[in-house]
């Protein structure tokens, strides 16, 4: 066996390694969660700062080594091997999970409840999270994809509110039917495009989608296919009509779960479309796209809508979340440069962000013991450093200049324009109606006069201003350097975008 | 002159500001008076610097500095989005105003708002909002634009909120953002046509145009490509500033640019507080009355204007929008005025009146459009109108100050108390009236000029023309009935009210600006100042400063003649109501009862939007949550309820007794045999052996 | 007609369990029933002959069994046939009878030792003989070994009434099903006038008669996979026995019936034309569809956990005949890999019922609420299970999973249906499972309001996660009230889920081999 | 010499005979009775092929005699075994009726 290890080894090395460690640490684990969240971000930094910028024809710090091998009928049978690597697209997804893992874990610095439990679990989620990011392969990707769910299924049903058992079931089973479906459809990928290997990258180059014959598939097939991967990735989305796991996951889950949740879980659906539905189907997604346009903008809407019609607070951020993430899928469904790019920026933000109203939340409904917004008001007062962070955040979240979302959302918009026309009106009729509940929950919860506030109401601890400030920091940072990021993506995405249907190398958006 | 070079430092103007917001949010408390003084001192450098920065360009030849390098976001395929500064003659002179007004309110703030919680916050926000401001003056492309247009947005919102505990100011910011942010939407997708659009419809004659949109080499349609960029294709070249006349046709008359010129106009509109997205304006007046007299009368709702202006300059409006715009304008401007004669609180007088004159400056947009000119009138009267309402404002907050009321009908008589003040409010009035010489009677007549010029070669525009004489009357009449209402009579109607001046640290800036608003009318007359209006028709008394010198115009002469008359009528009409304390009041039974509850409850238009967002949106919301806890999630637990009741029905099968075991036993044999036995030939037959 | 004088070594592990039970018998005798000293020898012994069997397939240590030889191991004449595929069997269903072997040290009933481990290895040398077996009479009658032991093995301790009615009902159902075999074995003769299993691969002259035989051997054979609807004696029996004679039950006697319907349908397919034998298949599809779904369905609602485990046995039986029905290669060696997987997970499942058993955990489901908190060492190990049973990943449930999907997605023609089906009743399995872990490790205090990780609502809820005493010392005592034996099989089986999780290399490698050749060659 | 014919249709006729009490009867021991009748039926099936074999191997003409042989002595084992479960049984629920051992059920 080669010991010529990827970095990306020791990365899941150290956040499987440290995982394993926090759950037997007793008392101490949440220093060791905090030296894995610090070592894994440290890590993902140093990829950052290693990655080779526009060096597009590749994926970097790979990896392949067997894992093992299934039989086929044929002489060789199917390679199945531990493949990792990263391009421009999956880099910002590393450095994402590594902060709000970070942050979670300052956040809840203070958890009593079973502590070495809970960390251990982050920690896994983390793990598995890096996992999928980082797997070039189809039996890992999907492995890690799994893994997410099972600590996402503890800490929601453990650590969560009231319906916690209720909402960890539902969460649980709902996304893994969805995934079940999508592995269908990646094996018949395997099968059918007559893979060498299970793996869609690191021994195959970017550029080399057609290697994987996925032009040789009948159409038919192709939007089947296309449709059961869609399907799957997109509940994890998640997708209206297929959502309602997610407002009471949101819900009930921990304040850190949540965070890991919409900051995390629901990019796991996106890049799933990145990675492989939309390149690695080019008919299918080009059959497919009035049906995937259609609901993206019912998403886009709808969570609007929803969210106006929530009072509580948790669970408006979490009707906004689908909100944005019917964005981010508009953007890929349009499948140009722009447009690839502007979904990858905007899911950093939308994590940052999201991450950041999360934390707010539960910093509001420990501090007043309830999260229904007409119930309290006027928290400026007692709490000023809270609501200075809830201001921050809704801001951030409906798109102001200068925070991060701005960038993203612009050139989604832009993209969509671009390719759509006059339906642009319909998300930016959204975009007011975001701004319209975000500023509405301020006017009730930050503003007017002060009423229901218990008595021992106190304005945020340290651990937690922290952990917001670090998201705020970043927040303001990477809106007002957004190249920072968009550097990285745009070279992988010309290649995620190329498509060979037809066998032309030009990508068609457009039937 | 220093020369071009020194434009280098022009993103020093709104760097100073934005240090001291740093500064300030981070530390403001260990500072004293919540660090008033940091803040003067910052944006007193700024206003050093962009004093210095609007004479090098009011003398320089060459005219404009551009620097785009700072690529925000790139592309690979070329798309690039930049930020960068542009140094041009109307960036400098808004940044003139911008930088004038904020400083002396900042100074005026000192002691107007010595008394208030939350300094530190409000400096600092102060600063954020100048910071923004002047990125709106330098921006060089509609991205960087619309990013320092929306964080002036946001300080906007956050200082009509400054008194957060007060549900109407809470209120009103929300409703500020809002119904701005409306206007943006429409904005952002004009933005967008330009983007997208402009190379491909752009007429090949007009690259010859140094300032518009220019077709890109190979027909590729880039960012820096489209017309996205407000700078020549080759920065810092000597390539004159338009002079007046030089805009030809726009060439591109297509729908989709009229589309987009609207669709700008929407931004403006918002931002400008024009109908019928004015709502927000009146409502703003919860915030402090300095953050009105900086924000929602000089600067920050005259950036909609600016918007336009340079719009008008480096894209150009197709002739629909652009009466569009004139329209949209000349009707705002009696509109807001007829609600201005009635309303009671003294600032909101104030800002009907800014909704009215900023329905002028659009107008003038319009018209310098349509006649194919430089919009250097309407950004004239910008200017000159930033110092009167500033003015204005600042001279109202001193009364407010003194009696600590906003009901005009309880005050009265405070001309023996605050004289000074009066005296200041008294400029401001006249010109805003247009009653020379103060400075707002040369840029409204320029305006009103320009319009009548406009009507002759557009006769649609007739009677918008009309409509903003009229405007003129009222104008006169509402602000006159403000001062005699605050001012005039023997004893204020309030008993116990007592008036009384303010410290020199609120005098100062309300003489500085009287002052200015006496000289900023005649400016054009002197050294280069005129470079920096392109298109200024600046028309006095039948004069119109042109490139060919002074020329007389009769039909100039008639409009300043007739605006004169109607302002001074509208001065007169206000003396017999409201002149040496008397208190007019409408007889109870008068048939102007309806039209008087119609003007006092603003048109109804508060209550038709609060209609539309509660009524319709928030209807709609709480309908599709319905539809989706029920329908949709009940489709889920449908089918979970199916799984349980399969499961448990399924179970009885398991009776517990053994021969029942042994009978599924032999019907699962019976039936395999008979499957395997008869059911391969079926199948056989049935598929053909396949 | 010559026989070769059969070499001696191929038998070792069934001589060495041979002389594990002379020994058992004379240790009984001579008044012995220590558990400890029964249950170690049988174990040593059941270790030996693993060891034996692998050594006969030639990879000791493990590295090699990625490359098994190809071709028979022994080229006996007869009623035998060593083939490594058989030689794999031998070593799962060793290593059922090793974990319930081991596990069952800790049983505190002394008094029937004996019987059991005398019961439970002769089980096991029945077993060993069916994966040998070439002959359909030997395979039908080591079948008959194994089953008389295990009806014997299920009623064994003859007090208790539960177990009673359940060895009964097996003990009817069994002897139906056998004879019922028997009699399609009879046809078969008669259609092709020898048992061997290797003629079967030619048409016969009267292939109805041939086609009924198998028919009615597959329903006896499916009587020990437990497939619907031959199924119903399982729940009770499962329920009735003692726990880890349940486990012996639902790893090895249901493995033992899928590995004969291996044998005698890949055997079978050749019979066929390609259009009949793909009819076949589709039934024997059809079988494997309704079988996970009817055990999944019911599953959901089963109120004790030995009956929920049953349904989920029979639901993986589903899963498993998926390897027959699709009939490739791929699917052969998916399925083994999965009753690999099985036997640990559904073995270890039913170990630790009794674990819990001796905890004084009642059978109900919800009797296992807040066993996380209390009972760390074997909640956590039966979580791991679970989560295998379920196919997630980090364990080998989920390879064996992921491997039979893929391999009906492989397959030539409608396969990828039984996919789609395997896949969405795997999605249904995750409901009950997931509720079984919920129960464990989320104690139902809904009560308390929602934590958010602070102070204002913790003190309500730190009693409900139990005492805050050292962990190692919480473990101690739960390895002394489980019984050592008992937790080191629980923990063991639970780690080497995970280690084969993440490492599956040489067992599928192993798998693959052995398929391929099993499936090109046949008998 | 009997047609093989015959034979068979005797044979399925125990077998269906065999099938049929398991089916209706309730008491353990006629349950016992009629699985060994369909064992039965099979074991005759095994002599009567063996008869009939058209093989020309001896071996294998023969061996379904030897089957059946093994076969007597397995249901004989089994009926040892049945007996010893419904003596038990019957100690405990006094009863060798199947119909009252139904307390796992569901």
């Amino acid at each position: 066996m080669s010991l010529d290890l990827s970095p990306l080894t020791y990365l899941l090395a150290l956040a499987f390694g440290g995982t394993l460690l926090t759950f037997f640490a007793g008392s101490r684990a949440r220093w060791i969660a905090l030296a894995t969240a610090v070592g894994t971000l440290g890590i993902s930094i140093w990829l950052l700062a290693n990655f080779q910028l526009g060096l597009a024809t590749d994926y970097q710090f790979v990896q392949v080594t067997h894992w093992l091998t299934l039989s086929t009928g044929g002489s060789a049978g199917l390679a199945v091997n531990y493949t990792v690597g990263i391009d421009g697209i999956s880099l910002p997804f590393l450095l994402l999970s590594a902060i709000l893992t970070l942050v979670t874990v300052i956040y809840h610095w203070d958890e009593r409840k079973n502590p070495a439990g809970f960390f251990g679990l982050v920690g896994l989620t983390n793990a598995g999270l890096l996992g999928v990011f980082v797997a070039l392969d189809v039996l890992l990707f999907f492995a890690f994809w799994e893994i997410v769910l099972i600590p996402m299924f503890f800490l929601i049903g453990h650590w969560g509110g009231t319906r916690r058992h209720y909402a960890s079931l539902k969460f649980f089973v709902y996304t893994h039917v969805a995934s079940v479906v999508t592995l269908v459809s990646l094996f018949a990928m395997v099968f059918l495009g007559n893979w060498g290997s299970m793996d869609f990258g690191g021994s195959i180059s970017t550029a080399d989608v057609a290697a994987l014959n996925v032009q040789s598939i009948p159409q038919i097939t192709q939007v089947l296919m296309f449709g059961a991967l869609f399907f799957g990735f997109g509940v994890k989305l998640p997708m209206v009509p297929f959502h309602t796991w997610l407002p009471d996951a949101h819900v009930e889950a921990p304040t850190g779960g949540s965070v890991l949740l919409a900051g995390m879980l629901l990019k796991m659906g996106a890049y799933g479309l990145i990675r492989i539905a939309f390149p690695l189907l080019p008919y299918g997604h080009v059959a497919a796209e009035p049906v995937v346009l259609g609901i993206a903008f019912l998403s886009i809407v709808w969570g609007a809508f929803l969210s106006l019609a929530q009072r509580d607070l948790k669970r408006m951020v979490a009707f906004s979340s689908i909100n944005h993430m019917g964005i981010v899928l508009l953007a890929i469904a349009l499948w140009t440069q722009l447009s690839v790019t502007a979904a990858v920026l905007l899911m950093f933000a939308h994590g940052l962000v999201s991450g950041l109203l999360f934390l707010l939340s539960g910093s509001v409904h420990h501090t007043f013991g309830t999260r229904d917004i007409p119930s309290i008001g006027g928290i400026t007062s007692r709490t000023p450093i809270l609501s200075t962070m809830l201001i921050i955040g809704s801001l951030a979240s409906l798109g102001l200049p200068s925070l991060v979302s701005f960038p993203a959302e612009f050139s989604a918009f832009l993209a969509t324009w671009e390719a759509l026309g006059w339906w642009i009106l319909l998300p930016l009729f959204a975009l007011v109606i975001t701004a319209g509940f975000y500023l509405w929950m301020l006017q009730r919860l930050s503003f007017g006069p002060a009423h229901g506030i218990p008595e021992k109401a106190r304005d945020l601890p340290f651990n937690e201003m922290l952990a917001m400030g670090l998201l705020v920091s970043l927040i303001v940072l990477y809106g007002i350097l957004p190249y920072l990021i968009v550097q990285l993506i745009p070279h992988s995405a010309i290649f995620a975008t190329q498509c060979f249907h037809g066998g032309s190398t030009v990508c068609a958006t457009q039937p | 002159m220093v020369g071009l070079d020194f434009f280098v430092y022009a993103f020093l103007v709104p760097l100073l500001p934005a240090l001291a917001f740093v500064v300030l949010g981070l530390t403001g408390k260990s500072f004293r008076n919540g660090g008033g003084l940091l803040a003067v001192g910052a944006e007193g450098l700024a206003l050093l610097l962009s004093v210095f920065f609007a004479y090098e360009e009011s003398v320089s030849t060459t005219g404009i500095y551009h620097d785009s390098s700072f690529v925000w976001m790139g592309l690979p395929d070329g798309t690039n989005f930049v930020m960068g500064t542009l140094m041009s003659p109307l960036g400098a002179l808004m940044l003139l105003v911008v930088n004038i007004v904020g400083f002396l309110v900042v100074v005026y703030s000192l002691e107007y708002m010595s008394h208030e919680e939350g300094l530190p916050r409000y400096y600092a926000e102060l600063m954020l909002f100048l910071t923004a401001m002047n990125l709106v003056c330098l921006a060089d492309n509609f991205l960087e634009f619309i990013l320092a247009w929306e964080l002036v947005g946001l300080c906007s919102y956050l200082l009509i909120g400054f008194f957060w505990k007060k549900p109407e100011a809470a209120s009103a910011a929300k409703k500020a953002f809002l119904v701005t942010r409306v206007g943006d939407v429409l904005f952002f997708v004009g933005v967008f046509i330009f983007f997208t659009s402009l190379a491909g419809v752009v007429n090949p004659s007009i690259t010859t145009l140094p300032y518009q949109g220019q077709v890109c080499p190979g027909g590729q349609v880039t960012w820096a490509c489209a017309g996205f960029t407000f700078a020549p294709p080759n920065a810092n070249s000597n390539a004159p500033f338009l002079a007046p006349g030089t805009i030809t046709s726009p060439g591109y008359g297509s729908n989709l640019m009229t589309l987009a010129g609207l669709l700008i106009l929407g931004g403006a509109a918002g931002k400008s507080a024009q109908f019928p997205l004015h709502t927000w304006l009146p409502d703003a007046m919860e915030g402090p009355t300095t953050v009105s007299a900086l924000i929602h009368a000089a600067t920050m709702v005259a950036a909609g204007v600016f918007l336009l202006a340079i719009t008008s300059i480096y894209i150009g409006f197709t002739s629909t929008a652009a009466l569009v715009i004139l329209g949209i304008g000349s009707f705002t401007s009696l509109f807001a005025g007829t609600m201005g004669v009635v309303a009671r609180d003294i600032k909101r007088v104030i800002a009907y009146s800014t909704m009215s004159q900023l329905g002028y400056m659009v107008m003038g947009v319009g018209a310098s459009s349509l006649v194919l000119v430089g919009p250097g009138d309407a950004m004239f009267h910008l200017f000159t109108h930033a110092f009167f309402k500033a003015l204005l404002f600042l001279s109202a907050g001193s009364v407010i100050h003194a009696v600590g009321t906003q009901d005009l009908f309880a005050m009265g008589g405070l001309l023996r108390k605050m004289p000074v003040t009066a005296f200041t409010m008294l400029i401001g009035a006249l010109a805003l009236s247009g009653i020379p010489p103060f400075s707002g009677f040369f840029s409204k007549d320029g305006l009103l000029a320009l319009t009548w010029a406009a009507s002759q070669h557009y006769a649609v525009a007739l009677p918008f023309f009309l409509l903003a004489l009229v405007g003129v009357f009222l104008t006169g009449f509402y602000i006159f009935r403000l001062w005699f209402l605050t001012f005039s009579g023997s004893h204020s109607r309030t008993p116990g009210l007592h008036g009384h001046e303010p410290s020199w640290i609120m005098r100062a800036p309300l003489v500085a600006l009287a002052g200015l608003t006496l000289v900023a009318g005649v400016l054009p007359l002197f050294g280069g100042f005129a470079n920096l209006l392109p298109g200024v028709q600046w028309g006095t008394l039948g004069y119109s400063y042109t490139s060919s010198g002074w020329v007389f115009s009769s039909s100039d002469l008639m409009v300043a003649i007739a605006s004169l008359v109607l302002a001074f009528a509208g001065v007169g009409t206000a003396y017999v109501f409201w002149g040496n304390g008397r208190v007019f009041s409408l007889p109870e039974n008068s048939w102007l009862r309806a039209p008087h509850t119609l003007l006092l409850r603003k048109y109804y238009f508060d209550e038709v939007y609060d209609g539309l967002a509660h009524g319709v949106i928030l209807g709609v919301a709480r309908g599709l949550d319905w539809f989706d806890r029920y329908v949709i999630d009940g489709t889920i637990h449908a089918f979970e309820r199916l799984f349980s009741q399969a499961s448990e029905r399924g179970r009885r099968i398991q009776s517990g007794l053994v021969s029942n075991y042994a009978s599924w036993i032999a019907l699962g044999l019976v039936v395999l045999l008979v499957a395997i036995i008869y059911g391969i030939p079926w199948l056989d037959s049935l598929w053909g052996g396949g | 007609m010559s026989y070769t004088i059969p070499t001696i070594s191929p038998y070792t592990p069934e001589i060495s369990l041979l002389v594990a039970v002379v020994l058992i018998f004379l240790l009984d005798v001579a008044g012995v029933k220590s558990r400890i000293l029964l249950g170690g020898a049988t174990s040593l012994f059941l270790l030996l002959a693993f060891l034996e069997v692998l050594a006969d397939l030639g990879t000791w240590p493990l590295q090699g069994l990625s490359t098994l030889p190809s071709g028979y191991l022994g080229t006996l004449q007869g009623p035998v046939i060593f083939t490594s595929f058989g030689l794999i069997f031998q070593g799962i269903f060793l290593a059922v009878a090793l974990i319930v072997g081991f596990a069952s040290i800790s049983d505190p009933d002394e008094e029937g030792a004996p019987t059991f481990y005398a019961l439970l290895t002769l089980a096991a040398i029945g077993m060993l003989f069916v994966a040998v077996s070439a002959d359909l009479i030997l395979l039908l009658l080591s079948i008959e070994i194994t089953g008389i032991a295990t009806y014997a093995l299920v009623g064994y301790t003859r007090r208790d009434r539960r177990a009673l009615e359940a060895a009964m009902k097996f003990y009817i159902i069994g002897a139906l099903s056998t004879a019922i075999s028997f009699f399609g074995a009879s046809l078969l003769y008669g259609a092709y006038g020898t048992t061997q299993l290797s003629a079967f691969s030619t048409l016969p002259a009267n292939h109805e008669l041939a086609l009924m035989g198998f028919g009615m051997v597959a329903a006896g054979l499916a009587f020990k996979a437990t497939l619907v609807p031959f199924h119903m004696w399982a729940v009770d029996v499962y329920d009735g026995a003692g726990p880890n004679v349940a486990g012996f039950l639902s790893g090895g006697s249901k493995k033992m019936g899928l590995f004969a319907l291996f044998v005698v349908f890949v055997a079978a397919v050749r019979v066929f034309g390609a259009a009949e034998g793909y009819v076949l298949f589709l039934a024997l599809g059809s079988l494997a569809v309704i079988t996970m779904t009817l055990g999944n369905v019911l599953a959901l609602e089963q109120k004790t956990m030995k009956r929920m485990l049953a349904y989920s046995s029979i639901a993986q039986a589903g899963y498993m005949l998926l390897g027959v029905a699709i009939d490739t290669p791929a699917a052969l060696a998916g399925a083994t890999l999965q009753i690999t997987a099985d036997v640990l997970m559904k073995t270890g499942a039913f170990v630790v019922v009794g674990a819990a058993a001796s905890l004084g955990i009642g059978p109900l489901i919800t009797d296992y609420k807040g066993l996380g908190h209390s009972r760390p060492g074997i909640s956590a190990s039966f979580a791991i299970m679970l989560l295998s049973l379920a196919g997630m990943p980090l364990t080998l449930g989920f390879v064996g999973k992921f491997y039979l999907f893929f391999a009906a997605v492989e397959a030539p023609g409608y396969f990828i249906l039984l996919a789609i089906a395997g896949l969405l009743n795997s999605a249904i399995s995750v409901f009950y499972y997931a509720r079984i872990l919920r129960l464990m490790y989320m104690p139902d205090d809904s009560k308390a309001p929602a934590s958010d990780g602070h102070s204002l609502t913790h003190s309500t809820l730190g009693s409900a996660t139990g005492p805050a005493t050292p962990r190692w010392a919480s473990l101690r005592s739960e390895i002394t009230a489980v019984g050592t034996a008992r937790w080191i099989t629980i923990v063991s089986v639970a780690v080497l889920l995970v280690l084969f999780g993440i490492y599956p290399t040489t067992l599928v490698g192993a798998m693959n081999s052995a398929a391929q050749q099993f499936w090109t060659i046949g008998f | 010499m009997i047609p093989l014919d015959e034979l068979l249709v005797f044979s399925g006729l125990l077998f269906s005979i065999g099938i049929f009490g398991v089916l209706t009867r309730r008491n353990f021991i006629m349950l016992l009775i009629s699985v060994e009748i369909i064992m039965n039926s099979a074991i005759l099936n095994f002599v009567t092929f063996s008869a009939y074999s058209p093989s020309s191997s001896v071996a294998q003409a023969v061996s379904g005699q030897g089957i059946a042989v093994v076969l007597i002595g397995l249901a004989a084992t089994e009926v040892a075994l049945g007996l010893a479960i419904v003596l038990a049984l019957n100690r405990i629920i006094g009863s060798v009726d199947v119909a009252k051992a139904m307390e796992l059920r569901l």
